[in-house]
């Protein structure tokens, strides 16, 4: 079993997709806590990601993830630009050449994406952050593959650790970014990098599963 | 949402192109990537200070660029810091030979994308060095939170060392004067209403007919803590207190060692205001409340520093960092020594700022 | 209602005491009857220059005192004309020997309160000369109303004849030049919300969430009509339209003839804008829209004045004559010669405008 | 029968009382068609005068009532601040001396009042203004007065007169004072100015027939 391409780029339009239907939705939750744009900033990055993507579907798989890092970089702006535009730059640098993915190359791809957002925002586990999803969400990958499950198998773990870690997010008080500065008025709402990191996830474990 | 606005995708543009026409004598606007450089840019042989942040605080950061205040400035969207691509251009426009400092407000991502410019600007051979303001005494510590958001001082370090750097201080000169005006500094905001941000088209944050947010930053979010209305004296004895008792305040930031082109941590002290300092009182208008009701605030605010034996030098007074249309103020004081005082008197030539020329 | 105020019956007072602490270099404030004049008045031999209406419009006219502006400020009730002993004892405080001239916004109740004025002044000896400004086109005719209100030419004409008046000009000078700004000048405003006063503790009027006022005046006065909220292109094409093809405007108002003593009918034409002409263009707050929006304004009006031949020679943009914390604003474009340009650019230093000093 | 000194007083203690309690009510006629203080002017005015009046209780009518109309004109502001403070003086001068008003004396201080009040502000009647109140009560009381009213009879009438010319005031379209911006918007409301006019007439009526 592999991960395309193809599939990935799927995947990338599929993300842009749900942002954007969620984009009241994640903007709402930021208004609680934070400036009220995490949806306006997720959706003008990947309506810019999703205008770069054509130019860059015929090359491999490190090249169009890099891309659109950069492209988020370069257009989101904000904490979630840097920290996502790391991800997919970390990733991309993982899987650098590969024109499809095996599972172990996706569990790499995951971590080195992961390990950058952490090195960018120094955020720790349970500080409220898109952390809090990325990290189970990785942990469960790496050891559903190490167990040899199927992607889709592996990708239903780590989007469930993934929703989790989400929700797990509503009672903790804020230690990093905006809504840090709430206290303990940040306790009780979810925090919506959280949010958007779950939704990004979960159009993966999509894309895979309609490409069974 | 009632604004006077076009699209709301275009609202920073249409803003920037207005103060384009409306100030070709003192700046130059570029629009996409967006960046507001001054008129004579880039100024050969002097350090060039570029700040930037989100918009909607106007007329900070574009309104403060001209002779005698920032070079360049950076607009990132409504509230949303702008990208390292902004600040990297920006900071070519501007460098005359004798570096960029970066002027910072302590934002997550203003803080994430400034770091990734001052690498960005140091590879392609621009010095640079980056200080960060973090003067918002509604944030307690630093050690659970993202640390005191940079507010009010900012804008008195951009008169101040603006005109340090047309005085002809270096790099790091201006980098030290920055460091010192942000650590003499100290802030705390407050709301009776929220803002609204044009993409979201419905307020923040509601709030009662008696109630007010204390502790506020300036992107519309609730503040520290909710209360009851008070009256303005109420509430300005209220902040000022907080500000004039505030203790000494330690944290750990990132600077950019330009030398080694790598960022270093380092343990920065503020001091606490203290009977015989004397002061730069800055009462500020969120945006929606009129500069007689921050007369009003400053009466008392004077009556509050004179108890406490703290003598305001200069002052002023009026909405320069605000959240868009936002009722509400904030008061900044700055311990001021001769150097600062020098260089606050200096002429400064901006579309927001303008004295002695 | 929410307003940073303390007890309803001290917010005038308290803002002027405000006022007098922040900027003692620059004014003096009587409270009781309530003036402000300019530390150095009476400037000796210098025409004065006194102004006056209801308050809520700051930082006209208080913060127009000072060198190269007001010599005086009557500031009235919240919205209310002051009296006549205010007005009274401020001329006599700022006259130099060569005589006041009173800037009178027309309305009902400036007038009749500056009438009385007048002849208390000139029964004192005082030389007196009094100019109405009258520069709202959206009051269509002056035979079925009060005439057109006084709003946007008043801030200019304060600074051009305070210049003017620093300049040497003597009294009748003064007055002509006056009336010449005023007659150059045309304003239109419009409202996104009402204001509240304060005494009255609620919104004068209640705009649905896409209505907006056309016309209003500075009062929180409901407009001349109301219509459906348009975008700030529409908008301010709208009220550029109707300034700029405003029709000669003829009425009759009462002028004081200092020799006589008496009022005397004058006939006053305005003619219209034409292509060719040079501008200087106002864009203001009303009070609660941020600076930034008012970009997006003037960018739009350029344009529109480009398109019919018409050069924006200078620009004032801000909130200068506000209603209270109301969101809305205003356009004035003022025919500027050659004299106008030059005493436009003169400097003043006030607490509310300042430049070339 | 006469109007004493000292009803001339209690004439003015009730104008102040009446004002105050109508102060909200004024002030919201204002706000539709003006600027939303009238209230707030007449209570000021009449404030300062309950606070000077003790000081000349026992001067002669004509001098009372100059000395009300000083204190209007330099405490009130606005338009009707010189309006009814030149109505007072006007008054005051009319009666100079006196310690009590005949019929006749009464009907002469109004007429007086009145015209004071068309010479400064040169409303004409149906310019929706106090005028439209002042001035057929002034016609009403000449005439009873004429008819030898009896002072009750004569104010009965002055104040019917003056409840009518304010009623009047609701279809017209304003062409004075700041209502006159409006243009038709400002038909359908009552005028402050005329409905604080009989108000003052009113109290009038009241203290001679308690008197009685
Ligand atoms: N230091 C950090 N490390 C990781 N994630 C962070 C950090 N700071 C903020 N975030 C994430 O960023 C999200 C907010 O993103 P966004 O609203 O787009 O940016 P901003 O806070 O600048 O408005 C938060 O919900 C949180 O998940
Ligand atoms: N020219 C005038 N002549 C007579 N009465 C007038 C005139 N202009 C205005 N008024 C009266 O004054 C009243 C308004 O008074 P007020 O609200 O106290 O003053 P302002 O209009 O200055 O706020 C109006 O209702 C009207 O009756
Ligand atoms: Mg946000
Ligand atoms: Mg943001
Ligand atoms: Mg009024
Ligand atoms: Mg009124």
């Amino acid at each position: 079993m592999s991960v395309t391409r193809e599939q990935i780029v799927t995947w990338l339009e599929k993300t842009a997709v749900v942002l954007d239907a969620n984009k009241q939705y994640l903007t709402d939750l930021d208004a609680a806590i934070g400036d009220a744009d995490h949806g306006i900033n997720m959706t003008r990055g990947f309506t810019k990601v999703m205008e770069k993507l054509p130019t860059v579907t015929d090359k491999d798989i490190g090249n169009i993830l890099k891309t659109v890092g950069m492209t988020l970089i370069s257009s989101v702006g904000g904490a979630s630009g840097p920290l996502y535009g790391t991800f997919y730059m970390r990733a991309g640098t993982a899987v650098a050449a590969k024109e499809e993915l095996s599972n172990e190359d996706l569990a790499a791809m995951l971590q080195a994406g992961v390990d950058g957002i952490v090195q960018r925002g120094r955020a720790e586990l349970e500080d409220k952050t898109m952390i809090d999803a990325w990290f189970p969400a990785m942990v469960a990958l790496k050891t559903a593959v190490d167990n040899g499950d199927t992607i889709t198998g592996a990708l239903q773990k780590t989007v469930a650790a993934a929703e989790q870690g989400m929700k797990a997010t509503i009672p903790l008080k804020a230690r990093k970014g905006r809504a840090s500065y709430l206290g303990d008025r940040s306790i009780g709402h979810q925090d919506p990098g959280a949010t958007s990191t779950h939704l990004i996830l979960n159009a993966l474990l999509e894309t895979v599963q309609e490409g069974n | 949402m009632k604004k006077l606005i076009n699209a709301v995708d275009n609202v920073v543009r249409e803003q920037l192109q207005g103060m384009a026409v409306a100030h070709p004598d003192l700046v130059k606007v570029q629009i996409d990537p967006h960046y507001v450089v001054r008129a004579d840019a880039p100024v050969k042989g002097k350090v060039a200070l570029v700040s930037g942040g989100g918009s909607g605080h106007e007329p900070m950061h574009g309104g403060f660029v001209g002779m005698g205040m920032l070079d360049g400035a950076c607009p990132g969207e409504v509230f949303t810091s702008p990208t390292p691509d902004q600040m990297y251009e920006c900071a070519k426009a501007v460098d005359g030979g004798a570096g960029v400092l970066f002027i910072v407000k302590n934002y997550t991502g203003d803080v994430l994308n400034f770091e990734t410019a001052a690498e960005l600007a140091h590879a392609d051979g621009i010095k640079v060095q980056s200080i960060l303001i973090d003067d918002d005494v509604a944030v307690k510590d630093s050690l659970y939170t993202a640390g005191r958001r940079g507010v009010g001082t900012t804008v008195l370090a951009e008169k101040i060392v603006g005109a340090a750097a047309e005085a002809g201080y270096n790099l790091t000169q201006c980098a030290d004067l920055c460091r010192k005006v942000n650590s003499y500094g100290r802030s705390m905001g407050m709301a009776l209403t929220s803002c609204t941000v044009p993409a979201a088209g419905k307020p923040t944050f509601s709030l009662g007919d008696n109630e007010v947010e204390i502790g506020i930053g300036i992107h519309g979010e609730p503040g520290q803590r909710r209360m009851e209305m008070k009256t303005a004296d109420e509430i300005t004895e209220m902040m000022a207190l907080e500000i004039i008792t505030d203790k000494a305040y330690t944290r750990t930031v990132r600077e950019w060692d330009n030398d080694q082109g790598v960022w270093v941590d380092v343990e920065l002290v503020d001091e606490p205001l203290k009977a015989g300092d004397q002061v730069i009182a800055f009462v500020n208008s969120m945006g929606g409340t009129p500069v007689s009701e921050l007369y009003a605030i400053y009466r008392k605010l004077a009556e509050v520093c004179q108890s406490h034996g703290i003598t305001i030098a200069r002052n002023l007074i009026g909405p320069y960092i605000t959240s868009l249309e936002m009722q509400g103020c904030s008061i900044t004081l700055l311990k001021a020594d001769e150097e600062i005082l020098r260089f606050w008197d200096a002429p400064v030539k901006t579309p927001g700022l303008r004295w002695g020329v």
